[in-house]
């Protein structure tokens, strides 16, 4: 047998495949598809303090090999997100990371104090690029994520994933920021910043302008990042951008991810996350890989 | 546990230049204004939604336009091919709350799809008026004929049936009485007169809206619609509204 | 008649149509399948003052809807482009623009003026990601960008363009910094810098390990570019990034770009650019737009 | 002015499981050792170059293996469906230097595809020498034994004639003399020791080599070999090199 299991900052995820945030809800319509407990971890809709209602629609355009998306965080807000939707998923046996995204940085310790020990990680998104207020500012500037960082950290009881934005002349200096601050672990990338416009009626497909650019298209600046940044710290990385397939899991692990979220799959066929699973494993298998941590950072670079 | 299908076209008609009529095998029983989500083939990333036109024991039809790329390479299958198809998705009309009068169905363009299975549902006193841009576009007129105790067409150009819109054709149909209810699909304007006509009448009515979307099950949070000053999923929350509970000023 | 024509820094091009650096050689292969009068510019292959080798092979990878490259300036030399292209070049009732990638300022300013005026406009790469030295460490700090554009622009005595590298966190530092060192266009995007692994092998596919990232996947990034740079700037926008028809040149155009370059295009078939100009005709014709330039920066933005 | 060709496909057979042989309608003739450059089809971006095994009149004619994406979405096209196609590319093999004694076409793997036409042009009296990893994978036999005075096959594992590597075939029948030149193509280590082989013995020949290409043209220089310390274009200046010019050694 395949040993799957994987250890991101002491916790250790059965296997490495986890669930973007944002593209999976709080779970709910997915577990209809699958039982969840087959994951290693599952990674909810970004958190607010307050409900938030997000961007205006239309907040999805599609382009070649890619999705832009404007959605803005709308969420439940916390209170909603204890009471209703980590019950259900303490249901399964799986980990549960929360992302946080708050606009200000004591916005963030607060989530971070509220969630406490109730969830397994918490991811800190200073890479949102869909709102005016925190979100990608928190992390394009290397002392501003450091900052941020250091202050959440101390208000986290759980280890403290920070997320990166790819929308950055140097991702390793925002990665060794976050790291000296404390982070436990990093996840890259979220989505780029793109554009599209409807050349009939000349006006951006989505109301919000902008949005992030994710999937397939995405994935080779992601896993450039993700062997930038394995190469520059010593943190556990959870890779993303674009993995449809598990030989895309594999790639990133390759790179030197720890583990791989799936995130624009889940968009297009909700059993995405589990047949990249199963895939891995076929892969793993096929080449009598034992243990699949053996995969980590090890590319042969020329 | 829910899964998607491969489903396959058991028959394809071109119904107009731009416009086909799919019937693919389809193991599950959907209900009227319930929508599928379809995989249109390499080198589309997203599934497009399409309504379910009629459904009835291991089939489901749908009729599409080619708009873009996804419908572009949707069309090009062929009888015999597979289709990943989700679905039935989201929440469809409630025939319970038809009244006891005649409920009236109302579509433009692709608006009129969803209609067909509706208005079996709805049963013979159902009347429908649907609305084309000139007679070369109509379709599907013999079969809300046979479904309808009455099938008012409408064409921008007055090529055929009544000129103008289908709202206009709404407010004098309502005005003669004994409508009960209506359901409605087709673009925004439309639907925002419609909200207003029908408000204005207090006569029952839902609204079956469309957005860009995503996942179509409800897990990306991208197919709102504002609702009572909310947003609520299309795909999820609808396609099908109670026009009372929704927002278009915005 | 459709009026096509599109002025570049005082340069009238006869319609808005270029080939981007690195994707078309000096032109003489694709002058065999069409005649190079009917573009409005053809930019040739970067040259440095020397010949140079570039990087080992493998050189390119496909990525999905894009490619990367590693080509790292191969090129004869400025004496070689002098004596053997520029005269081929001249054959043609075209203009033409010269991309120069020397490894320092003084190189740069060099290649400016030994081109003098014998080419129409001089682009200056500040955002090659493949070679070690000058390349995109010149377009990613907005002071040296700046320093840079200032010398350089003192050498040139045809209108200069500063090509921006799309890796960077703010687009429009570099830009604005470029434009008040004196740059008298702007063109945008390079490539992006991307990554792509072979999971058999565990080799990256490129000899060079990371490459350029092109092609379509990259469109939706280069159009948000080009809009934030026309919403900053004054000066004329050359866009490319993943141009394949010409209703991606009117994208381009519609964000705020003067002309636009078809590049990894070139690659797929011979014929692009010329495509891409005869199907923006379609398009105008189509709306019955009179002037090509009435598309410049028109979006209807939210 | 060259253009891309429209081509037809009027043949198409399954070798084995994973190579399918290719016939187009083609309007230009050919060399042998030239290449086409073709478009695979949706969702693959790049142009993939296969060798020309065979051409005439109207037709030509090429073999390929299922690699990855763009070989796997290749072989999905069917008789009658077309393909965009450049081409004829790149500069062939040289078949005046074939010298007044045996010519050897020497391949290994896909390396054996652009020899059958040379074969062909090189007359009556060469010899080939075609490697495979093991009975289930020869093909081509009966066409090289009618081209060739001679066909010596080889396996990896014994199950079909000479067991062992090309490489050590040649040298054997070169030890026998009268071998006037060698013109070989396969995998790198393979081309590496053909090379040394001939030059220690004297023997005029050419490599044709591989690269990942772009535009298969010449404009993009990504296709690049060493050749006496320089970087070369395979598709412009080869596929086919003199192997006194080719550097292996980096
Ligand atoms: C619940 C639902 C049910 C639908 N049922 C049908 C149906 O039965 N038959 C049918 O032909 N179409 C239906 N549509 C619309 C259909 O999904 C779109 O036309 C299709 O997704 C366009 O995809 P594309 O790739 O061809 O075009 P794209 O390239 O995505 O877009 C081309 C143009 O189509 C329009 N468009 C794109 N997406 C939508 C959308 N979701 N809603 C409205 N317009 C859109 C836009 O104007 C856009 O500019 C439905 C949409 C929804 C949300
Ligand atoms: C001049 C020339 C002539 C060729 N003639 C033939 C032919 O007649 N028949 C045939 O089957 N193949 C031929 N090839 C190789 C063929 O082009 C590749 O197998 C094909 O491009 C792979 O594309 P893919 O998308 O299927 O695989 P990819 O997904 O691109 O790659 C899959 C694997 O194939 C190998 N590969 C990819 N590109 C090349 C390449 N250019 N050369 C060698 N290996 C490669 C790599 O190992 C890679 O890991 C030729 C190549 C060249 C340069
Ligand atoms: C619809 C959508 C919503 C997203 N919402 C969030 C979010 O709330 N918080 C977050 O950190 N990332 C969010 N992301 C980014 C993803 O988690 C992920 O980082 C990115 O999409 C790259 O992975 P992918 O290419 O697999 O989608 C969202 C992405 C998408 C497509
Ligand atoms: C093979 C290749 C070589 C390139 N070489 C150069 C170069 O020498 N100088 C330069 O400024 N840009 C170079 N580029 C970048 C292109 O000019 C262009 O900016 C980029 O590819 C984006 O456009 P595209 O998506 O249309 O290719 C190169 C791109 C490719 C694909
Ligand atoms: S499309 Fe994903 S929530 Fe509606
Ligand atoms: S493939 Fe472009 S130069 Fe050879």
């Amino acid at each position: 047998m395949t040993d799957l299991s994987v250890n991101i900052a002491g916790v250790k995820l059965k296997n490495p495949i986890i669930t973007a945030s944002g593209t999976f809800g709080n779970g709910r319509e997915i577990s209809e598809y699958y039982d969840l407990s087959q994951l290693g971890a599952v990674c909810v809709k970004a958190i607010t303090l307050k409900p938030r209602q997000g961007n205006p629609p239309p907040r999805i355009a599609e382009t070649p090999s890619g999705i832009l998306n404007s959605v803005g965080l709308q969420n439940g807000g916390i209170d909603y997100f204890l009471k209703y939707e980590l019950p259900n998923l303490k249901r399964y046996d799986t980990k549960v990371i929360a992302n946080i995204s708050g606009s200000t940085v004591e916005e963030n310790c607060e989530l971070a104090r509220r969630l406490g020990r109730d969830v397994d990680l918490i991811e800190l998104n200073i890479s949102c690029p869909n709102v005016k207020q925190g979100g990608v500012s928190f992390g394009t500037d290397p002392k501003i994520a450091a900052e941020i960082t250091a202050r959440v950290k101390e208000s986290c009881a759980v280890p403290l994933i920070v997320k990166l934005s790819p929308n950055v002349t140097d991702i390793t200096e925002i990665a060794k920021a976050a790291e000296n601050a404390g982070a436990d672990a990093l996840s890259l990338i979220n989505t780029l910043l793109g554009m599209k416009i409807d050349v009939n009626t000349r006006r951006p497909v989505l109301a919000n302008n902008t949005g992030g650019l994710s999937g397939p298209a995405v994935k080779p600046v992601a896993v450039r990042m993700v062997w930038q940044v394995f190469l520059c710290t010593r943190l556990p990385i959870i890779g993303m951008g674009g993995i449809m397939t598990g030989e895309d899991a594999a790639e990133f692990m390759i790179a030197g991810a720890s583990a791989v979220a799936v995130g624009t799959a889940n968009l297009v066929t909700p059993t995405a996350a589990l047949n990249v699973k199963n895939e891995l494993v076929g892969y793993l298998e096929k080449r009598g890989i034992k243990n699949v941590s053996e995969l980590i950072g090890s590319v042969l670079a020329y | 546990m829910k899964k998607p299908h491969i489903c396959e076209i058991l028959d394809k008609q071109e119904l107009t230049e731009n416009t086909f009529d799919m019937v693919v095998s389809f193991p599950q029983s959907a209900l009227p204004g319930q929508f599928i989500h379809v995989l249109c083939g390499e080198g589309v990333l997203l599934r497009r939604p399409m309504s379910i036109c009629d459904a009835g024991r291991g089939w489901l039809r749908f009729i599409f336009d080619v708009r873009g790329e996804g419908t572009k390479r949707l069309a090009q299958h062929k009888i015999g091919d597979s289709l990943d198809i989700l679905g039935p998705l989201g929440t469809g009309f409630n025939i319970e709350k038809k009244g006891e009068d005649t409920p009236i169905v109302l579509g433009g363009g692709i608006g009129i799809f969803p209609l067909l299975m509706l208005a079996k549902s709805l049963g013979k006193n159902t009347e429908a008026i649907l609305g084309f841009r000139t007679k070369s576009l109509i379709i599907m007129e013999d079969e809300f004929n046979e479904a309808c105790a009455h099938t008012h067409i409408t064409t921008d150009d007055g090529s055929y049936g009544i000129c103008g819109l289908v709202t206009d054709c709404l407010t004098n149909r309502i005005s003669k009485g004994d409508v009960s209810s209506v359901y409605a699909c087709g673009p925004m304007p439309m639907m925002k007169a419609v909200k207003k006509i029908t408000e204005a009448s207090g006569i029952y009515c839902e609204l079956s809206l469309e957005q860009r979307m995503g996942c179509g099950i409800g897990a990306c949070a991208v197919c709102v619609c504002k609702s009572n000053g909310e947003y609520l999923k299309v795909c999820q929350n609808g396609p099908v509204f109670d026009a009372r509970e929704v927002d278009f000023d915005d």
